[in-house]
């Protein structure tokens, strides 16, 4: 915990991108505890539909940030849209890193024929960018499991898309760590001293890996909401009668032309702050663990 | 060397061959051919016609050679959504992508490339920080929401740019060419911004930790203890090494291009084979989604191969060490 | 093996690489491998230091990690004890302590791993180890990271004591130390030494430290043994000529002869090594013979030497 | 006495670190004569490297010179604008590297680095550009010349780039050469090969050198005089023999007991100095060594020796070993 809070002394910019990050995760759970769902039918006032922000003319109180089509209050809509869309980033985050940690390590560790074979794995699958390929998992999905699936069906099946995307980029960069730290002369050390195989890997390299790995998880969160979002906005992923950033900016989309912009540009603006926190953040947790910058001095 | 080069071509084979199998078993176990290609109320003797057409009597390995031969002769079957064969259906859409691509090139080369060496060569200069600033936006933000908000700018609001489609296109042999008229060129400015949006920034991050990595090197403090010329060390001494690294970098994310050139065309409505796997993808279309795996991971997998026999030749330091 | 006897190497090589790809396989091509070590033979008694010398990518380190068992040899063997402790010390004062353990804890490991006190002792006698290599038992509280490269030195002298070793490989552990760094680490060593009479390896590039610290030297040169000899004989009567000109090579603090004594030529590519003898293509006395002949490894009153010839080295060549 | 080549006064770099300034050289004075060898000796991180960078004006952020004249034949070079600096830098001060690995450019040939430098400084065309650097990498001793001339760095050995450095070095003809740890990244072997270069190449050019080395045997066959440093100021300098046979300061004297050796009976010995040397911004007041020093006495904490001017051979202490002889 020391090492965290002083991973953040002095540094205004990952600061604010962990609150803003603390703040919207509070926005996200807490709000749709308290309000109806407005994808269901209570949650729907049509006589408010493109019901405009606050502060243009028509705009009322009660939604500061307007509503859509459907007379959904938008900041209502989004807090929903949020959740969802911080819940499948994560959970697809540890799919990939469950998959993708476990080979890796593996592969790194015992090397040789094992490591040839997940690694070639890796190489046919890295043909395609993971964006591509959650398309193409969830396009697949879609045509195993039928047209007519639940809303519940679709989110799992966006979540396995983009965890199986990325398991590779996880994979790869454990590996690599893991080489790394395999050869330093501490791991000699323990062998020289008569540690087994398994005490070296959990007791000493594991440790050592951590924190590339937290890093790259961070960095792939907001990925991972990145293409959420792009699969749900392309007509992929989430459906619109669900809410999640993609989808709501999908539905906004329709009447971009027509001058409503805010039921697009809201949920758009919410998912960049979203995303540049955690990018902000990943990048100062690589600057921070990163051992050329920290350390031996 | 020969030897190296040649391992890796069959290498790049046995992967191609191995997606290319996978893409045919999605064809051969996913959706029912029938059902999509024959009218409800075919005959048996239709069915049977058709079985035989198709060769789905025949054992899998047998049909996926069949697969293969279709492919290298221009066959590449039949689009499950509209029946038509998918091979003509790439042809006359895959101006459109091309042209798109290389808009987005010319936009990196012009813009990413000078804005990369300014921050590299003066990364404390007010330009470098504010570019720096800025591209954190542009590596962070959604390609669609580029799209959107430049829609939302530029075309709702300013009106200067149309929102969709490619304007108007003259035929010139089989290409169809959208730069030859007033309105092509407008409409292929947002889209190509929104593709080139993502590899401006990462050429300029690039360019920029590789000039300053260079920069600090021990050869370019031997070169200034040398007295050469400021503009002779970074122009020459410097840049060679940097630029090397970078073309490598860029050429490898082709792939993410073309991901990104799917939804550069979902979002404007460009006529590309982009927006054609989109359409696929919805409507589970399988024939036609495997068919642009297959085309995908041929380029990715050619294009890297073409940088990793080509990088020795530029670069002295792998004259040798390939064989 | 005798009683005395603590490890016995006989005719150990190393080759690496020479895996051949798909092409050279199909081609029936061999790969061309790199000989690291060579039919390296000799045997270290108990209570003794053993020292080797050699350039760098003379394969030193090669046979210093397979004596710890940290590399399997390619060819011959290495007979040791099996329930024999060994401990190990590294050149890089970075890279051999865990960064992510605490200095107890990293001393602390062999104590653990072999069980060679009850836990309760344990702190007692980590904290003894951290004061008898010049530190303070409070510093077991701390990270690697905030020692200089001179006491992480000491702290891993200190995890090498706690496994009580009956055998110590000494990797270059002072190689990348400053002089008077070096000396503080070489005092720590040789009083360890006197009072434990640990049976060590000790390797390093260095000669004077080399002699300081052992009772019998090893020449390696291009990953064959050429010279095996106790310590004041290799360097008053030397019988390999690549010895002879290695103790010349290092220029020592005599200001009034400035004579400088390079070795002739260049070493050659370690992965197509000269025929016969290694050394003939810099060797001022090679003739035919020793392109012809791969010299056989001699005994020679108390050493052994990889020499066809008995030279008289025992004065330095002319300038 | 003539003019000296190389005349550095009261040199001083600090080091800027949250907004303070911790010096890393204080006061750093020496000459060097024409055609001499000078040897900095010292520590790593007591000041030596740092000075010959800062003499050819090199430092970078953090570091900056704050005092000091360094006059090249009378040249005040302090005072010269980064422009004619660069006109100094590989025409009249050479410099040679430390790691002959790094100190290539990996993508430029051996001769265009070469031509390069000799074009930036002297008036030549490209072909007698050409033909002098296949001569210099003759004098350097390498063999096939224009075959090293066409090839690239990674191509040649350790022994055989740092060759190549020392010829980049002084192709232009410079009146001083500044060799920076030139044999440490070396073998024994190759580093007597180095030594023997550099030795002719001054012997024939007369350039006069400054060795940078911690490796006091290096000092005792090539330098002419020494400067020893320690925590960033020079703390004795005298001739090689007399600072050999008859060190005054006590951390000169520590630094060769520290080097193993045998004694006057063949027995090996080693004699550690305890402590170490202090860190950036750790010094303590009065001498930089009093707290690893037998003889330190209350004046020792209190004030700073200055190098006191003793008939050349000067050392910056209130208690010097004057007549003891160590052995």
């Amino acid at each position: 915990m020391r090492g965290l809070a002083e991973a953040f002394r002095g540094r205004p910019g990952p600061i604010v991108a962990a609150t803003l990050i603390v703040l919207l995760v509070v926005y996200a759970f807490v709000l749709p505890l308290v309000t109806a769902d407005p994808f269901s039918m209570s949650g729907m006032s049509i006589l408010d539909a493109f019901s405009p922000p606050i502060w243009m003319d028509g705009g009322q109180a009660t939604m500061p940030f307007g509503a859509d089509d459907q007379g959904r209050n938008l900041i209502t809509a989004m807090a929903y849209g949020l959740r969802t869309s911080i819940m499948v980033g994560a959970i697809s985050v540890v799919i990939g890193l469950v998959i993708g940690g476990a080979l890796g390590l593996v592969a790194g560790f015992v090397g040789g024929r094992t490591d040839a074979i997940i690694m070639r794995l890796a190489d046919v699958q890295l043909a395609y960018p993971a964006l591509l390929l959650a398309m193409v998992i969830d396009g697949i999905a879609t045509a195993i499991l039928g047209r007519g699936r639940s809303n519940e069906m679709a989110i799992a099946i966006v979540i396995v898309s983009i965890g199986i995307a990325f398991w590779v980029q996880y994979a790869r960069t454990i590996r690599s760590s893991v080489m790394v730290e395999r050869d330093q002369d501490y791991v000699a050390a323990a062998r020289v001293t008569g540690r087994s195989n398994t005490a070296i890997l959990i007791q000493h390299i594991l440790p050592n890996v951590m924190a590339p790995v937290l890093v790259i998880a961070t960095i792939n969160l907001g990925i991972a909401i990145i293409t959420e979002a792009t699969l749900s906005f392309l007509g992929i992923g989430i459906p619109p009668t669900y809410p999640s950033l993609g989808s709501l900016i999908r539905n906004g989309n329709n009447f971009l032309q027509s001058g409503e912009w805010w039921i697009s540009v809201f949920p758009c603006l919410l998912l960049v702050a979203l995303v540049v926190a955690v990018n902000v953040l990943g990048d100062h947790l690589r600057d921070h663990f990163n051992p050329k910058i920290r350390g031996r001095t | 060397m020969i030897a190296h080069t040649t391992e890796r071509i069959l290498q790049t084979v046995l992967v191609l061959l191995a997606i290319s199998f996978i893409a045919f078993l999605l064809v051969a176990t996913l959706g029912d051919p029938l059902t999509s290609l024959l009218p409800p109320d075919a005959s048996i003797a239709d069915r049977q016609d058709l079985i035989m057409r198709l060769g789905l009597d025949e054992p899998l390995l047998t049909r996926f050679l069949h697969f293969l031969n279709g492919m290298l002769h221009g066959d590449f079957g039949i689009s499950y959504r509209t029946q038509d064969d998918i091979g003509p259906m790439i042809a006359t859409r895959l101006p459109a992508t091309i042209e798109l691509a290389f808009a987005s090139l010319l936009v990196t080369l012009f813009v990413g490339v000078p804005l990369g060496i300014l921050c590299g060569v003066r990364p404390n200069g007010i330009i470098s920080r504010g570019v720096m600033l800025v591209s954190i936006a542009g590596i962070t933000l959604p390609n669609f929401v580029v799209g959107v908000l430049l829609i939302a700018i530029f075309s709702v609001h300013l009106g200067w740019f149309p929102s969709f489609g490619r304007g108007d296109t003259v035929q010139i042999g089989g290409w169809t060419t959208g730069l030859l008229t007033l309105s092509g060129w407008r409409a292929i400015i947002l889209p190509a911004i929104t593709l080139a949006a993502f590899q401006v920034t990462f050429v300029i991050r690039m360019l920029r930790t590789q000039l300053l990595e260079v920069g600090q090197s021990e050869h370019i403090r031997f070169a200034r203890a040398r007295g050469l010329s400021e503009r002779r060390i970074w122009s020459t001494y410097a840049m060679r090494n940097a630029l090397l690294p970078t073309i490598t970098m860029l050429a490898l994310q082709l792939g993410n291009v073309i991901a990104f050139s799917v939804v550069t065309e979902g979002v404007f409505a460009w006529p590309g084979i982009g927006s054609l796997f989109l359409q696929s993808i919805q409507a589970a279309d399988v024939p036609v989604i495997a068919i642009y795996l297959i085309f995908v991971g041929a380029i990715f997998m050619i294009i890297n191969l073409v940088v990793e026999l080509i990088y020795p030749l530029v670069d002295p330091r792998l004259k040798r060490s390939g064989a | 093996m005798s009683l005395d006897d603590v490890l016995i190497l006989n005719a150990v090589s190393k080759a690496y690489g020479g895996r051949a790809s798909m092409i050279e396989k199909a081609f029936g091509r061999r790969p061309k491998g790199l000989q690291a070590v060579r039919e390296v033979s000799f045997t270290i008694r108990k209570g003794e230091v053993m020292g080797l010398v050699g350039e760098s990518g003379c394969g030193k380190s090669t046979i210093a990690r397979m004596a710890a068992g940290l590399l399997a040899p390619t060819g011959g063997e290495i007979g040791r004890n099996a329930a024999m402790r060994e401990q190990m010390i590294f050149q890089d004062p970075f890279s051999s302590l865990n960064p992510r353990w605490r200095v107890r804890d990293i001393v602390a490991e062999p104590i653990r791993t072999h069980r060679l006190r009850p836990k309760k002792a344990i702190d007692e006698r980590v904290a003894e180890l951290l004061r008898q290599v010049g530190l303070s038992p409070e510093d077991g509280a701390k990270f690697p990271q905030a020692f200089s490269g001179g006491q992480r030195q000491r702290i891993s002298i200190a995890r090498a004591l706690a496994g009580e070793p009956d055998f110590l490989i000494l990797d270059e552990p002072t190689s990348a130390l400053d002089v008077s760094v070096q000396a503080q680490i070489l005092d720590l060593l040789r009083g360890f030494q006197a009072e434990l009479h640990l049976t060590s390896l000790f390797i390093t590039h260095n000669l004077p430290v080399v002699r300081l610290m052992a009772d019998r030297i090893g020449v390696v040169y291009l990953g064959e043994l050429v010279e095996l000899a106790p310590t004041e004989t290799i360097f008053h009567r030397p019988r390999h000529p690549y010895t002879r000109l290695l103790i010349d090579a290092a220029p020592d603090l005599d200001a009034t002869d400035r004579s400088l004594h390079p070795i002739p030529g260049d070493l050659p590519d370690p992965s197509d090594p000269p025929s016969g003898c290694v050394f003939r293509t810099r060797c001022p006395f090679a003739n035919e013979r020793c392109a012809a002949e791969r010299p056989e490894l001699r005994t020679v009153e108390t050493g052994q030497v990889r020499c066809h010839y008995d030279l008289d080295l025992s004065q330095r060549a002319a300038a | 006495m003539s003019e000296p080549v190389l005349k550095v006064r009261d040199l001083s770099v600090v080091l800027e670190r949250n907004g303070r300034d911790f010096p890393v050289l204080d006061g750093v004075t020496f000459d060097i004569a024409p055609g001499e060898v000078l040897g900095l000796v010292g520590e790593s991180g007591a000041g030596k490297s740092m000075t010959g960078i800062a003499i050819i004006d090199l430092l970078v952020p953090p570091l900056r010179r704050t005092s000091g004249t360094i006059a090249l034949s009378g040249e005040r070079l302090d005072q010269l604008s980064a422009k004619r600096m660069r006109r100094v830098r590989g025409k009249r001060i050479g410099f040679v590297f430390q790691d002959p690995m790094t100190s290539l450019n990996p993508v430029l040939s051996i001769g265009r680095q070469l031509t390069d430098t000799m074009r930036r400084h002297l008036p030549l065309t490209r072909g007698e550009a050409r033909e002098r650097a296949i001569a210099w990498l003759t004098r350097v001793g390498l063999a096939n010349p224009p075959r090293v001339f066409a090839a690239a760095p990674h191509e040649l050995s350790g022994g055989q780039r740092q060759r190549i450095v020392i010829a980049l070095a002084l192709c232009a003809e410079p009146d001083l050469l500044i060799a920076d740890e030139p044999t440490t990244a070396l073998d024994v072997s190759v580093q007597a090969h180095m030594l023997t270069l550099l030795r002719e190449l001054h012997e024939e050019t007369g350039t006069a050198m400054m060795l940078i080395t911690h490796d006091l045997g290096v000092i005792a066959k090539m330098a002419d005089r020494v400067a020893v440093f320690y925590a960033g100021r020079v703390i004795e300098t005298a001739p090689t023999g007399r600072l050999i046979g008859a060190p005054l300061h006590p951390y000169t004297a520590g630094l060769m007991q520290a080097t193993p050796a045998p004694d006057a009976d063949g027995a090996m010995r080693v004699r550690a100095i305890p402590g170490a040397m202090p860190g950036i911004g750790a010094l303590p007041p009065g001498c930089a060594f009093h707290p690893r020093c037998e003889r330190a006495q209350a004046i020792c904490r209190e004030e700073r020796p200055p190098l006191a001017d003793a008939g050349g051979h000067d050392a910056a202490c209130y208690f010097p070993l004057v007549e003891e002889v160590v052995s």
